[in-house]
């Protein structure tokens, strides 16, 4: 069924092509107003297509829109095409709808910002690009999305470019997503080659149906799904910042914090997430990639999470609580619970852009610092942050009820109860369980950590600072609000109704199931033990919380960092990783890039290829300088020279090397004829047999014929003469008459 | 007088215009030295013409002056140009290409 | 003379029309050299609209005798392969008379530099468009004249060392290509007893194995030369750093099409078994020349070297692209030609700006220039990501394209019966895919020290860095319009070159397995000479 | 007429072309080896004197006239003149350097010559070289009959000769001019003075301070 799916993106695409070319002309009340027309009514139209027209063409693949043939060669056709299946529909949702708050909140927060429109105009061209990238029918067109958001990204992150930190934090998360868009790339391309097909429901079918191009085994006894699957992971994990690609996303705080709330915590990291997702089946047929994503995702979960214990930066904490957060998601659609990733995707988008929007009323009060050390006290003095805060904070820990339980408790319940995995990797769904629940412990423990430190106990922060700190205006804590029931109820649509025996409760998954398959089957047990260890999880982080930071920072958090300073530190530093690649990888890539330039370049190419045969041709130059004295009588000497040369050579009489000789006896017969006859030419030949100076024969006859008295050696003598030119060659020739 | 003469006279001034371009100095008397080349060749062509019976030598001839005109012209204009630059019209100390 | 004919001569005679003009009037120089300019662009929009797309020979043909008695045919026509190529050449040509920028600082001489352009273009079409490979090969020296001197005159400190370098380059490549055009007259007239330069019965000869090599050796070394192909690549940061805007925008974005044109139009289809020998070496080369290119744009501190190494990178992947033998491959290397141009010519405006504004190229002199000239600044960033490979701009799909194809030209050629064209497609696919990493590496960078960070240095401050303004806005907006048309609409293009890439992929295939059976075979032609060109050849069988 | 063709026959021609020919050959010697150029261009003018009695003694009358008219008039006057304006005498004779490739040079023109020689004096036996010249019409030679062939057969040869003429006389305006030099001059100073102001911009005084405003400024 087709719907003009088009204008999903166009409509902020067109806001921010207007702003871009004509925003310096606007008031900021026009840029606003724009931009958050553009996007408001693309969540309209979203909203228009996933309520209305979708149902109807549910089943049927969904709303499907051509826009027009983009390239084709041989094989390869790719069209311009967008798909709106649900959890296209859903994304879609989350984006329009997240991405119209951030644009009102960030007409408060922006208000004292020079670039205005340039602002407003990105986060359009953000907005427009991650529509594509979810609604993209193939491969290539989600690319173009998926690329689109890493600009964006690199734009607004670098928006304050006048400082360099920002410039490099931008050009690092480029850089970084670069080298997840690699594997992306070789995944396409293995898709590609085994399927025939960029198209997703394409490479979706070949995959449920087992096509032979994808199970075939390939390199290292693995069938090509898998390796495909991996370099797509790889594509994900650079943009989802998961393990090893994740260090470009706490740097990325500094950018704008509506930036950080809308693209690196809501919509645009959460796009490995949705891949994977999508290309479900895909990562089916190979159980060893879905252990991979859920093993990295895991690992992500935590290792983010004990470098969120120790960070000082109100923003640092929330980055690396989203780099935490994506790890669920990934090893919820890494245990094949894809409908419980995107629920965690979704309920994450809400509390997590909550949490950052606080973050941004805080700082705002704070006079635009975000050092959790000189915070405190802030619950009395700006209300409302302080109640979406709590939310919003209730709902990452999981505490029941709160969104983030439900979806938090869907992965964890689906690690165990997976079995994608098979017989040989087993293991992986407990591991990646219980090492899920941990890391929800830390979740809590560093979330709470954050809650206490910022709004409990005494203000730390100087006197100036304090008598400053404000509420934010209506237009930031308005969408604060809506995020924050957003967080606190949204958790509802997934309701795990299989509990009561009400599959339909589950709203998303049944929302989901035509496009990823229906939700994991978790048996009762499972389900209600995760329950209560989840809960039980999120009660004890917070109370630790509570007895280390509750009121500010208390004897046990002292201890604790006296006790052991140099993990403290190591986790203070986010384990040195920077600099870990720093020292491995991009320094040695300078290194060798210059030696190369001075070595081969320089040394080998220009010197010693170049300039060595350059040298060699230059001596003979210099002696050829000799002929070339910019004297022109000498050239004409030279030439009279030449042509005296040319003269004697072609006046000659032509002659062979040697004459043929044929011995008879004592008879001779001798010819004397040139190579080339006489060339036209009347000649005249002596012969002198003896070579006693008489001759024996003359004529015009080049033969002769003679006959010896003796036996002996003689030497024939042959005079070839030109009669009109006057000149004559001597041929002189031994014979030896037996 | 059998055309041979006439080559022969032909001959001598040719060798004697190339002697005056390979050997003098003064650029004045290169250019006449080449004028003496031309008229050995006119004088050829004018004998050829004679004994052949053939005009076109005639005509022949009547061009190869009009050219030692124009190179004398275009000849001497040099000379000159070169006389205000260099204040000499010595062949030696013209010849730039050497450094 | 045709359409083709006069779209050749058209701009000769511009810059004719131009020295009639006394040199104090610059402005009518500039006007005339324009004018005629865009008249050749608008004539040339005409090829498109009689271009038939379904078809894969030449079409609107000229051919008449030039010089009867050598066998020399005034002899163009136009394929998809060239048809693009012309588009991109008279489309720059007007765009950089236009740019305030092209003449560089030492702005003098404005008169001869609107020659030199002018000749330059018509050597450059005469090349795209000649079909006689005589006549190919004087455009082909035509083009190396203005250069030099675009160089040589115009140019920056060392224009005398870099214009003789490329001058030297050059000829080396053309002098081997001539001997090897010499050698196929001689071949020729052996088997036909006619004198002819005729580009199709040359590309239907085929040489036994050893002279096959020595000629594609000759011809291969003059278009790698030109692509640049490393290790032949370091003539071009030099020429391009001593050019005027202009020159190197010209220089870039069409002069290096012509060595991987060569290839398709030339070395490839003449000598295919030769061709084939040497894939893996040329193949590998490229996959070198991307990455070494990318490694040494990224320690650059000169943006036009750095601009000049990343041609480099990005000019491996069309030739590797071609040597697939694949319709994405080769396809997609033609629009990489397209694309390169466009992206790397804008790139080459904008460090003409820089150039303008500032008089320094070293990137550790600018620095927050955004604040500056903003629009400048937006315009130039869109081109680095053009030239980057942003999807949804011009870089992006022959980028894919190419890569994709070398990816799965392991089971193309399986399917098309062609033995391998080179080793491990995959891995050099894999390889090459990196410098999508290394170009975001040092584009970027470059970038960053240009217009992030604090404007701190005094010379940025001053007034006379002024954003873009009147005719450098048009530049720029053209130049983001052909980016962002090329990258969402690239149908138009590729459509066009199909037929011709997938007639050329076909002959190929079967001229090489036809001499691959008998590699020693004395000279013969295959395919056949078609009987009817056969009797209009021998109606002048002069000797010379 | 008739009388003159007679001449080409007998004793008091041959003696005629002897004495003509002696002139020649001495002037032409006079002419490379005088050191003083008047000398030098007398003895041409002689020489140019005896050879067009030479060429009006193979009949060539029209040629012989020109030879006087142009060469011993207006050339050697343009001679005269330019020994004149330069007035210098030469230091030395003979050129310093190169003496041995000079002097093999014109060896080997001496060999040249001597081959053409003995190649005319081998074929002394045929008539077109050695045979007595027959008569030849009336109007051999004449004004009239080679200026109607050259108004005929050879009119564009002609009119070529005419053009190359002009351009000659153009080109020897242009290359002696002596204004040539102070213009060159001239223009060096303005473009050296444009170069220093380009890279340079605000030191304009009161000039727009971009560069392309500039380039326009400094044009008008």
């Amino acid at each position: 069924m087709s719907f003009s799916l088009r204008l999903i993106p166009l409509l902020p695409f067109a806001g921010a092509t207007v702003l871009l070319l004509f925003g310096r002309a606007f008031s900021r009340q026009w840029v606003h107003l724009i931009a958050c027309l553009a996007i408001g009514t693309a969540f309209l139209v979203s909203a228009d297509a996933f309520f209305t027209a979708l149902p109807a063409a549910h089943e049927s693949g969904g709303l499907h829109d051509i826009v027009w043939a983009w390239f084709a060669s041989g094989d390869l056709k790719v069209d311009l095409a967008f798909r709106m299946d649900a959890l296209s529909g859903v994304m879609c949702l989350i984006i329009t709808f997240i991405g119209t708050l951030i644009h009102i909140y960030s007409a408060g927060y922006m208000s004292h910002e020079k670039d205005y429109a340039r602002f407003f105009a990105y986060l359009n061209l953000f907005c427009g690009a991650m529509l594509i990238l979810v609604l993209g029918d193939s491969l290539p067109v989600m690319f173009v999305g998926w690329e689109g958001v890493g600009l964006c990204s690199y734009l607004l992150i670098g928006f304050w470019y006048g400082q360099t930190a920002n410039a490099n934090a931008g050009k690092k998360a480029f850089i970084t997503n670069r080298i997840g868009d690699f594997g992306f790339l070789l995944g396409m391309f293995l898709l590609f080659s085994a399927t025939n097909t960029l198209d997703m429901p394409g490479i979706n079918a070949a995959a449920k149906a087992g096509a032979a191009g994808l199970t075939e085994i390939s390199w290292m006894g693995q069938p090509v799904a898998f390796w495909a699957a991996l370099f797509l992971f790889v594509g994900a994990a650079g943009k989802s910042a998961q393990i090893p690609l994740y260090v470009w996303l706490p740097d990325a705080m500094a950018g704008p914090t509506p930036v950080s709330a809308l693209i690196h915590a809501a919509t645009m990291v959460t796009a490995g997430v949705y891949m994977v997702a999508r290309l479900g089946a895909l990562y089916l047929l190979s159980p060893a990639a879905m252990a991979i994503v859920a093993l990295v995702g895991a690992a992500t979960a935590i290792f983010a999470a004990i470098i969120g214990f120790a960070q000082n930066d109100f923003k640092k904490v929330l980055a690396y609580s989203t780099v935490s957060q994506l790890g669920f998601m990934f090893a919820g659609v890494g245990t094949g619970a894809f409908g419980s990733g995107v629920f965690h995707l979704y309920t994450h988008a809400f509390f997590k852009a909550g949490l950052f929007l606080c973050a941004g009323s805080v700082m705002h009060a704070m006079s635009g610092s975000g050092d959790i050390t000189k915070m405190g006290g802030l619950g009395r003095k700006i209300p409302w942050t302080h109640r979406v805060f709590f939310v919003c904070w209730l709902a990452i820990c999981g505490v029941p009820i709160f969104s983030g339980f439900f979806s938090k408790d869907a992965i964890v319940a689906g690690a165990f109860a997976t079995h994608v995995f098979g017989e040989s990797l087993s293991w992986v769904g407990p591991v990646v369980g219980t090492v899920l629940l941990l890391a929800a412990l830390c979740t809590s423990f560093y979330m709470s950590r954050l809650y206490f430190l910022v709004f409990s106990g005494e203000c730390r922060a100087d006197h100036e600072t304090q008598h400053h700190i404000h509420e934010s205006p209506i237009e930031m804590v308005g969408p604060l609000v809506v995020l924050a029931v957003g967080a606190g109820l949204g958790g509802l649509i997934g309701f795990p109704g299989g509990l009561f025996g009400h599959e339909e409760w589950n709203l998303l998954g049944h929302w989901l199931e035509p496009v990823v398959g229906p939700e994991l089957h978790i048996p009762h047990a499972v389900e209600v033990t995760v329950m209560a260890a989840s809960t039980a999880v999120a009660f004890v982080g917070i109370f630790l919380a509570r007895a280390f930071f509750g009121g500010g920072y208390r004897e046990p958090a002292h201890q604790f960092a006296r006790s052991m300073p140099g993990f403290v530190a190591l986790v203070r530093d986010k384990f040195r990783v920077d600099e870990l690649y720093n020292f491995f990888i991009v320094r040695p890539l300078r290194f060798v890039s210059r030696g190369l330039f001075v070595i081969v370049d320089r040394i080998v190419i220009d010197k010693a290829m170049v300039e060595v045969p350059a040298a060699i041709v230059g001596v003979f130059g210099r002696a050829a300088r000799w002929f070339q004295a910019g004297d022109a009588q000498r050239y004409l000497a030279t030439f009279a020279i030449g042509v005296a040369a040319i003269f004697y050579l072609a006046t000659r009489p032509p002659a062979p090397d040697a004459f043929k000789v044929t011995i008879q006896g004592t008879a001779v017969d001798v010819d004397a004829r040139g190579v080339a006859g006489t060339a036209g030419r009347t000649l005249l030949y002596d012969f002198d047999f003896e070579a006693d100076g008489t001759v024996d024969r003359k004529g015009s006859s080049p033969t002769a014929h003679f006959v010896y008295e003796g036996t002996g050696t003689y030497v024939i003598r042959v005079t070839i003469k030109d009669p009109r030119w006057g000149t004559s060659t001597r041929l002189e020739q031994k014979v030896r008459i037996q | 007088m059998p055309t041979l003469y006439y080559l022969y006279l032909s001959f001598a001034l040719f060798f004697i215009g190339t002697a005056g371009v390979l050997l003098r100095r003064n650029a004045l008397i290169v250019l006449m030295a080449i004028e003496l080349q031309l008229n050995a060749g006119n004088l050829a062509l004018l004998a050829f013409s004679r004994s052949l019976g053939d005009l076109k030598g005639h005509v022949f001839a009547f061009f190869v002056i009009a050219l030692a005109a124009a190179e004398a012209a275009v000849g001497l204009a040099i000379l000159v140009g070169m006389y205000r630059t260099r204040q000499t019209i010595n062949l030696d100390e013209v010849a730039t290409m050497k450094r | 003379m045709g359409l083709l004919g006069w779209i050749a001569l058209t701009p000769l005679l511009g810059a004719l029309l131009v020295m009639l003009v006394p040199k104090e009037e610059e402005s009518i120089h500039r006007g005339i050299g324009l004018t005629v300019a865009i008249g050749t662009f608008l004539a040339s929009l005409l090829i498109l609209g009689d271009f038939d797309r379904t078809q894969a020979g030449f079409q609107l043909v000229v051919n008449r005798p030039w010089v009867a008695s050598l066998g020399i045919n005034f002899h163009l026509g136009v394929d998809g392969i060239s048809l693009w190529l012309v588009l991109l050449t008279t489309f720059m040509v007007p765009l950089t008379l236009f740019s305030p920028q092209a003449i560089g600082l030492r702005n003098i001489r404005v008169r001869e530099f609107i020659i030199a352009m002018l000749v330059l273009e018509t050597g450059m079409l005469g090349a795209f468009l000649a079909l006689d490979l005589f006549v190919f090969y004087v455009f082909w020296e035509v083009m190396l004249v203005p250069m030099y001197f675009i160089i040589g005159i115009w140019g920056g400190e060392r224009r005398l060392y870099a214009s003789i370098k490329f001058v030297l380059y050059t000829l080396v490549g053309s002098l081997l290509m001539l001997a090897a055009i010499l050698y196929l007259y001689a071949q020729v007239h052996t088997l036909t007893g006619t004198w002819t330069f005729d580009y199709a019965t040359y590309a239907s000869l085929m040489l036994p194995r050893g002279p096959q090599m020595l000629c594609f050796g000759a011809f291969a070394l003059a278009f790698m030369i030109k692509v640049p192909l490393f290790p032949l690549h370091t003539w071009l940061p030099d020429a391009h750093v001593e050019a005027p805007t202009g020159g190197s925008v010209i220089l870039a974005a069409v002069l290096l099409k012509f060595g991987a044109y060569g290839f398709l139009r030339f070395a490839m289809p003449m000598f295919p078994l030769a061709a084939w020998s040497a894939g893996p070496a040329i193949a590998i080369l490229a996959v070198i020349g991307i990455i070494f290119g990318a490694l040494m744009a990224y320690v650059q501190d000169d943006v036009k070297k750095l601009v000049a190494y990343s041609s480099v990178s990005h000019l491996g992947f069309v030739v590797l692209g071609l040597l697939t033998l694949t319709a994405p491959g080769i396809q997609g290397g033609i629009y990489q030609m397209l694309a390169h141009g466009i992206s790397t010519g804008g790139l080459f405006f904008g460090v003409g700006i820089l150039y303008d504004r500032r008089h320094t190229r070293r990137l550790d002199d600018f620095g927050g220039l955004w604040a500056k000239m903003p629009v400048f600044a937006a315009c130039f960033l869109v081109i680095v990501l053009a030239s980057v490979g942003l999807p949804g701009l011009c870089g992006f799909v022959g980028e894919f394209m190419v890569l994709l194809g070398t990816f799965t030209a392991g089971k193309t050629w399986q399917t098309d019966g062609l033995p391998p064209m080179f080793w491990s497609p995959m891995l050099l696919a894999a390889i090459s895919a990196t410098a999508v990493i290394l170009a975001a590496m040092y584009l970027l960078t470059m970038y960053q020290k240009l217009m992030f960070g604090p404007l701190d240095k005094p010379e940025n401050k001053a007034d006379h860095v002024r954003d873009i303004h009147g005719r450098e806005r048009w530049v720029f907006g053209t130049i983001i319009v052909a980016a962002l048309m090329m990258g969402l609409w690239p149908k138009p293009i590729l459509d066009r070159t199909e037929a011709s890439v997938k007639s050329f992929v076909t002959a190929f295939r079967e001229r090489l397995l036809d001499a691959d059976k008998n590699p020693n075979a004395p000279a013969r032609f295959f395919p056949a000479l078609p009987a009817a060109e056969k009797t209009a050849l021998n109606t002048n069988p002069v000797t010379p | 007429m008739h009388q003159l063709h007679t001449q080409t026959v007998g004793l008091p021609a041959t003696i005629t072309f002897a004495i003509l020919a002696g002139l020649t050959v001495i002037g032409a010697l006079f002419t490379i080896t005088r050191r003083n150029p008047v000398v030098a261009v007398i003895s041409l003018v002689g020489t140019f004197f005896a050879l067009a009695g030479v060429y009006a003694s193979l009949s060539a009358h029209f040629l012989a006239i020109l030879q006087i008219l142009v060469y011993a008039g207006a050339i050697m006057v343009l001679f005269i003149f330019v020994v004149m304006i330069l007035n210098r005498d030469e230091i030395t004779r003979v050129a310093a350097r190169g003496m041995v490739r000079r002097g093999l040079g014109v060896v080997a023109a001496g060999y040249v010559v001597w081959l053409l020689a003995s190649v005319v004096a081998n074929s002394s036996a045929t008539p077109l070289l050695g045979g007595p010249l027959s008569e030849p019409g009336a109007d051999f030679g004449t004004v009239a009959s080679v200026g109607a062939s050259l108004f005929t057969d050879f009119m564009f040869p002609f009119e070529a000769v005419s053009l190359l003429l002009l351009v000659a006389v153009v080109g020897g305006l242009v290359v002696s001019r002596s204004e040539k030099q102070e213009d060159d001059a001239e223009e060096t100073a303005r473009r050296r003075a444009q170069v220093a102001t380009e890279i340079r911009p605000e030191s304009m005084v009161g000039g727009p301070t971009d560069a392309t405003a500039n380039h326009e400024a400094a044009h008008h």
